[in-house]
């Protein structure tokens, strides 16, 4: 019981040297990109990694921003934990990086909204802008919206807005099932999904409204296909994601059930390769996105075309999350539209600005920083003409419009109070 | 414990650490390196508190964390009460103690049951309880705000001594303050009869009971004074980042704790703070060199368990009995510990070489891009690269197995040496 | 009374899946006295082996070479890892088995990679045998059952009635007197590791294309398995069985009758404020906290019944 | 005389096996009081039933005018008995002293104090300082109590045993597995360590009994088949047909 081991202490801080490297002074604009690059989910990083490279390469072939300086992507590993994501903004901070972009866990983004509203409130001339390419907690344009942060997806009321829309015309739907997950954003589908249902598909009866466990802890989804039978329910709506979705599909598949599911998260890649292909299929799922690669209209234009293919042979994965491509596209905009790269400025560029994508325009709403444009809800079908494609595999599935959600229909009130500086 | 200490042998480590702990933000003087090191400072305090189980109380625990997040829930909740005039204002500064005390009650009221039994069905019980309350943070929106967790702002109410405890500065001198204080307090523990009989009860709990103790009671009470300064590290967390989420009650901080109280050394006091070190600092830099990072702990956890039980504060401690009588014994080890270090090194460069060529191959399969690896920049689809690291890590852990009964040999002299003059 | 005999098939159906997970760590606790964290990741080795092979040559080849693999691998971390541990004591074992987990999910994320894997119920199985009360139930669900039965029929008849269970049961309650014999114990133990995590393997092949197959998969089944085996009494395989059986049936009935937290405590008066900090108490049901029920299983029997059920000894 | 210890037909059976089959044994204060018996004849049992270790079946323990009977172990022990065990049973990792200390904690009134330094209480060190010395293990008060060799481990085991200031000293054969030399350093020990106290000891080796003990008892099967003073026990033919006439050593 002596305390002398700690002269090690000095041994293992002399490494210390390596966390305070001096980021070189280079004439590129950075993006610090914060996601999981390791730790159980890894993958999504990876991809969104590979997404915003290529974009910015696609932006730096054709002349870069500012009149030919580089966008630089500087990957920034939180390993999935929330703390770790406030810790890489620091290091974002010291290496003079002034935008960020995070999008995989609304806590993070929570995190990185919170830290900035003090960061940048106690050091002006350290200003941070964060682009949130996926992060989906309504109230971060509501209550929480801040002038440093600009979303690029739709909100969870606005998908959920979206997918009421269409259930609401869909005349197979009358009696709907629901089942989400028992945590901040299961909830926060629920309390929205009963609202929008009231408002936009009055005639559709809701037959069951059930929460679960989160996070795979739930292994035998028989009981609740047993319920959805028993319930007489013809549609299933979840927000689940991630196990809780693939088992609650694969045992609806196995048990023979067949009403479509109504889904958000339904075509990620980890979802589809989950519950595989066929079982998608006879279960029938469907998804709400921006854009998938069998719309009639994402063949039109051959800027498009071309953007994408390249992405199909860069990457060796199909399109299905275009909006990496708005958030450094219409980032380069505005960075161009303010002249500078001040983050201040970039952040007023941004508001109003319009983007065309191959679904139609691409708003930032300037009072709360939202990204308005119209969503697609497809339904999975082996009978297509581009199958979905993951690292040069083939999931002999792919995507077929049911129908288009226009923007005005997805536009909601906010109840953002945005300070400027 | 009679040798007559002069006051340098016997304070000299905590006047070193206190200065230690003083000088390091100037030498570090980074935002991200002055956080690193705050956190370090709060899981030096979570490890040694978490190795009052372990090490001092041979409890092993699957579910310390609760504490830790507990804690760290009500020290939010409680700032922003104090922001919404709800509570009474307490200082910042003795949120710590507060935060113990949270620990200490859910410890006291858990702890009564976990800790009937010793071994693998405390264990076991630490399990349940850490996966129910995991479960309950996520469902509880309304208390724990699920995965999101709860947000505050600590700079609150007056500002005693001009301290706000808005600069990141501040707090890391709140936390160097706590460090301090907690390991010296966990310290004299130790010496305390409760600290002895925690020993006694680890070693042997059947004969604890028949000179005159109740083995749960003392268990019980390790129990209850660890997660008072689990709660008070969970405090300090919180206040450090302004934030808790289900993450620190989870699994994943219960495991973490568990591997930097083991590298560490759960057989020596200081064993906890060198492994909270370098964990946090591997933590926080590995990731931004290697995607595999989890794999090289996890692979350092079970080459501890296996290779070197007491950790790197038992390596350390191994050459106590040589120094204590002559430091000049240690200088023929240098030769063969060289050597094995370096046989040791080179098979880790053959070993992190193969890890890094397969997480490329599958992580990255449509995008061709070349790789480097230690500097080197290759094509990773040749079988050169792949063949080639094979070769240095077979030539690696060859040189380890004649390396290895060198240096033990070394080792195994130097201690003869030394009990031989010792004896004299 | 048909809804309920119908939930109870169906717990029952999930109960004999949570057997057939927990059979190889009951046994290699039985034998060896080892609490090996590690299982549910050998179950997931046999998921993935049984994808790749499959992939290849098909599920019923898969179905045999996938567990040896397992088992071999099984036996190697035994050999070479826990063997020299064994001196440390048991807690330096389950410590062993714990970061074994943690490494075999990051090497199975290399392999693999981290999106889950394809890996489907075969053709041959994917048919529907019978249908009750609106579910169609698949010939492959029906096999799965067969196999757990068969798995706990030929381990009590192994342990009971064979030389080789007398041998092993012997080594376990007097390892120098077997050695004595002229039995190679460490061989032995060796063996029964690779087997119960073969064991492991069979039930990854048979549930990964039910579960999913990814590399959390370990991670969320580990917690489970434990639960049932210590439950059960450790070292029983009755006990197992009856201890899954129990907890499939609990889970299940628990969604089919879902019972809400809030009816309970207003019929015993006490009303939750709707807006205040503890409504999520009111607002949970049986059905949602059914996960949840096999922890406090467990944290109860622990307390009150340390040896589980049918154990013969403490944990 | 006053009973120090007194059993009233105490059962014990482990499933369907009865191991203690009504004992009836009472031992005086003050007094050297053997227990012999051949293998399995349930000696160690019968300690672990007086000494809280497993609750008896039926019948009666009494200490002194305490009811002790299926009480836990600690009880038995604060209520003035202690013992020593058969296998050394001593805190490995820890050294000499500290298990001395350990051992006299409680009786000095340090209980679960977690306020003040052991190092710091004279009692403790008064009591452990002449428990080494009486065990002969003063100049190895820093080992680790897993490195002694095998004699010093059992005299550490008295110690353990002893420093609590018990005056009912239950011993488990303490000589077992020593060389000549050892026991007859051994048999001084005890000697010294239960004066003024009430010592019972179960041993294998008879020179060791008749030289201390005043009283003898034999169990066998159980059961208590005669008591005296060893000159009456070696001269009843009921224990030489039951006992000495076939193990006798």
């Amino acid at each position: 019981m002596k305390f002398r081991g700690i002269a090690a202490f000095l041994l293992i801080l002399v490494p210390f040297g390596f966390a305070s490297v001096v980021a070189k002074a280079e004439d590129t604009v950075k993006i610090g990109l914060i996601e999981p690059f390791s730790g159980p989910i890894a993958a999504v990083g990876r991809d969104t990694l590979e997404g915003f490279e290529y974009y910015a390469d696609y932006v730096n072939a054709r002349g870069g921003v500012l009149g030919g300086r580089q966008i630089e992507i500087v990957p920034l590993d939180n390993a999935m934990n929330a703390e770790k994501t406030t810790q890489q903004l620091r290091k974002a901070i010291d290496d003079g990086i002034r935008f960020v972009s995070q999008g995989v866990g609304s806590n993070h983004a929570l995190n990185i909204i919170k830290f900035l509203g003090k960061h940048n409130r106690r050091n002006p001339d350290e200003s941070i802008l964060f682009l949130n390419h996926s992060a989906v907690t309504t109230s971060f344009t509501n209550e929480l919206c801040s002038f440093w942060h600009v979303r690029f997806d739709a909100n969870v009321d606005m998908k959920v807005a979206a997918l009421a829309t269409q259930i609401g015309r869909d005349p197979s739907v009358s009696k709907l099932y629901m089942l989400n997950q028992n945590y901040a954003y299961g909830q926060a589908f629920q309390s929205a999904a009963q609202q929008f249902l009231g408002e936009r598909a009055p005639n559709v009866e809701l037959v069951g409204d059930e929460l679960i466990v989160p996070f795979g802890k739930v292994l035998d989804f028989t009981p609740y296909i047993a319920k959805i039978k028993a319930s007489g329910a013809d549609t299933v709506l979840t927000g689940n994601w991630g196990p809780d979705l693939v088992r609650f599909v694969k045992a609806a598949a196995a048990s023979g059930l067949q009403t479509p599911f109504y889904t958000i998260y339904g075509g990620l890649p980890s979802s589809i390769a989950g519950f595989g292909g066929k079982d998608g299929v006879a279960v029938g799922i469907k998804q709400i996105t921006e854009m998938h690669e069998n719309d009639a209209n994402f063949n039109g234009t051959p800027e498009f075309e071309e953007m994408n293919n390249g992405w199909t042979e860069y990457s060796g994965k199909s399109m299905y999350s275009e909006r990496l491509g708005w958030v450094v596209l219409m980032f380069a905009m505005a960075v161009d539209k303010a002249g500078t790269d001040d983050p201040a400025a970039v952040a007023a560029a941004f508001e109003g600005l319009t983007y065309e994508g191959p679904g139609g325009a691409v708003t930032i709403r300037a009072e709360d920083h939202q990204a308005h444009f119209p969503m697609v809800i497809s339904t999975m079908s082996d009978q297509v003409e581009r199958p979905f494609l993951y690292n040069n595999e083939s999931f002999g599935v792919g995507w077929q419009t049911d129908a288009w959600v226009t923007a005005d229909e997805l536009t909601l009130p906010t109840t953002c109070d945005m300070k400027r500086p | 414990m009679t040798a007559p200490g002069t006051f340098v042998a016997r304070y000299g480590i905590w006047i070193f650490g206190a200065v230690l702990l003083l000088i390091m933000p100037h030498v570090f003087t980074s935002s991200f390196a002055l956080n690193l090191m705050s956190q370090m400072g709060v899981l030096i305090i979570f490890s040694l508190a978490y190795n009052m189980l372990l090490g001092q109380g041979g409890m092993l625990s699957f579910g310390h964390a609760i504490y830790f997040g507990l804690a760290g829930y009500f020290t939010i909740h409680y700032l922003n009460f104090v922001y919404d005039d709800i509570a009474p204002y307490i200082p910042v500064s003795l949120f710590p103690l507060l935060g113990g005390c949270v620990g200490l009650f859910f410890g006291t009221l858990v702890g009564y049951v976990s800790t009937r039994r010793a071994g693998t069905t405390f264990a076991m019980i630490s399990l349940g309880f850490g996966e129910m309350v995991t479960a309950l943070t996520l469902i509880l929106v309304a208390i724990f705000n699920g995965e999101d967790g709860i947000q505050t702002d600590r700079v609150v109410g007056p500002e005693p001594l001009g301290i706000s405890y808005g600069p990141n500065i501040e707090v890391y001198y709140l936390i160097a303050v706590w460090v301090l204080v907690a390991a010296a307090a966990m310290y004299a523990l130790t010496k305390t009869p409760f600290g002895r009989m925690s020993n006694a009860v680890r070693d042997n709990p059947e004969r604890t009971e028949f000179i005159g103790y109740n083995s749960q009671r003392i268990r019980w009470l390790a129990f209850a004074l660890s997660s008072f300064f689990a709660g008070l590290a969970g405090s300090l967390h919180a206040i450090n980042f302004e934030h808790v989420g289900f993450e620190q009650v989870s699994a994943l901080t219960s495991g973490l704790v568990l591997f930097m109280a083991y590298i560490g050394g759960v057989g020596h006091f200081a064993g906890p703070v060198i492994g909270a070190v370098l964990i946090t600092f591997l933590n926080g830099t590995l990731t931004t060199y290697t995607e595999a990072w989890q794999l090289y702990l996890g692979v350092l956890f079970v080459a501890v368990i296996m290779f070197f039980p007491g950790g790197l504060a038992g390596l350390i401690i191994m050459h106590q009995p040589i120094w204590r009588i002559d430091t000049r014994l240690l200088a023929p080890l240098t030769v063969p510990y060289l050597l094995f270090i370096g046989a040791l090194l080179v098979s880790l460069i053959g070993f992190i070489g193969l890890v890094e060529l397969l997480i490329y191959k599958t992580s990255r399969l449509g995008a061709a891009h070349d790789l480097t690896i230690f500097g080197i920049t290759m094509d990773p689809s040749g079988v050169v690269p792949w063949i080639s690291f094979a070769i240095v890590m077979a030539v690696g852990v060859y040189a380890i197995r004649k390396a290895f009964p060198v240096a033990a040999g070394a080792w195994n002299t130097a201690i003869d040496q030394a009990r031989a003059r010792a004896a004299q | 009374m048909e809804s309920f005999i119908f939930a109870l098939f169906n717990g029952v159906l999930y109960g004999m899946l949570l057997f057939m997970l927990a059979s190889g760590l009951t046994l290699i606790f039985s034998m060896m006295g080892v609490l090996n964290f590690a299982h549910a990741s050998f179950f997931m080795l046999g998921a993935y082996f049984a994808y790749s092979i499959s992939t290849y040559v098909g599920f019923w080849p898969a179905l045999i070479v996938a567990p040896l693999i397992v088992g071999v691998v099984g036996a190697l971390v035994e050999r070479y890892g826990l063997r020299p541990v064994h001196s440390y004591g048991h807690v330096a074992e389950l410590l062993f088995t714990f970061g074994i987990a943690y490494v075999i999910e990051e090497i199975v994320k290399m392999i693999w990679g981290q999106v889950p894997v394809p890996y489907d119920i075969p053709e041959s199985l994917n048919f529907t045998l019978f249908a009750w009360a609106g579910l169609d139930y698949s010939a492959y669900r029906v096999f799965m059952l067969l196999v757990s039965v068969g798995i706990f029929v030929a381990l009590f008849a192994l342990l009971t009635k064979t030389r080789i269970g007398l041998i092993i049961r012997a080594a376990v309650s007097d390892p120098t007197h077997v050695a004595t014999l002229g039995h190679d114990v460490p061989t032995i133990f060796m063996w029964t590791f690779g087997f119960g995590c073969a064991l492991a393997g069979v039930a990854g092949v048979l549930g990964g294309n039910v579960l999913g197959t990814e590399p959390a998969m370990a991670l969320q089944l580990g917690p489970i398995v434990f639960v049932v085996i210590v439950v059960g009494g450790l070292g029983s395989l009755g006990g197992a069985l009856i201890a899954a059986l129990l907890i499939g049936i609990i889970q299940t009935m628990a969604i089919f009758y879902d019972f809400g937290i809030n009816a309970a405590l207003l019929a015993v008066g006490i009303e939750i404020d709707a807006a205040g900090m503890f409504r999520d108490f009111a607002r949970i049901t049986t059905a949602q906290a059914s996960p949840v029920i096999p922890y406090l299983l467990l944290v109860l029997m622990l307390i009150f019944r340390p040896r589980g059920m049918f154990g013969t000894r403490d944990v | 005389m006053n009973a120090a210890l007194q059993l009233k037909d105490v059962h014990k059976s482990f499933g369907k096996t009865e191991i203690i089959r009504g004992v009836d044994l009472e031992i005086r204060e003050g007094e050297r009081h053997a227990v012999i018996g051949p293998n399995g004849a349930g000696k160690s049992t019968l300690y672990n039933l007086i000494s809280g270790r497993f609750p008896v079946s039926s019948g009666a323990i009494r200490l002194r005018d305490q009811d002790i009977t299926n009480r836990s172990a600690f009880e038995i022990n604060r209520a003035g008995l202690c013992r020593s065990f058969q296998v050394t049973n001593l805190f490995h990792r820890m050294s000499v002293l500290d298990n001395v200390r350990c051992g006299a904690l409680f009786s000095l009134g340090h209980k679960y104090a977690f306020w003040k330094f052991v190092s710091r209480q004279k009692d403790v060190a008064e009591r452990a300082d002449d428990i080494l010395e009486r065990i002969g293990l003063s100049g190895k008060r820093d080992w680790p109590a897993g490195m002694l060799s095998y004699a010093d481990q059992r005299a550490l085991e008295l110690g353990v045993t002893i420093a609590g200031g018990g005056d009912v000293i239950l011993l488990d054969e303490p000589t077992a597995g020593m060389s000549h030399s050892e026991i007859a350093q051994a048999v001084a020990l005890i000697r010294r360590i239960s004066t003024g106290k009430t010592l019972m000891i179960v041993e294998h080796d008879m020179g060791v009994v008749f030289d201390l003990a005043d009283r003898i008892s034999v169990l066998v099967y159980g059961e208590v088949i005669a008591t005296g003073t060893p000159e009456e026990i070696r001269n009843s033919a009921q224990v030489k047909e039951a006992y000495l006439g076939t193990e006798a050593t």
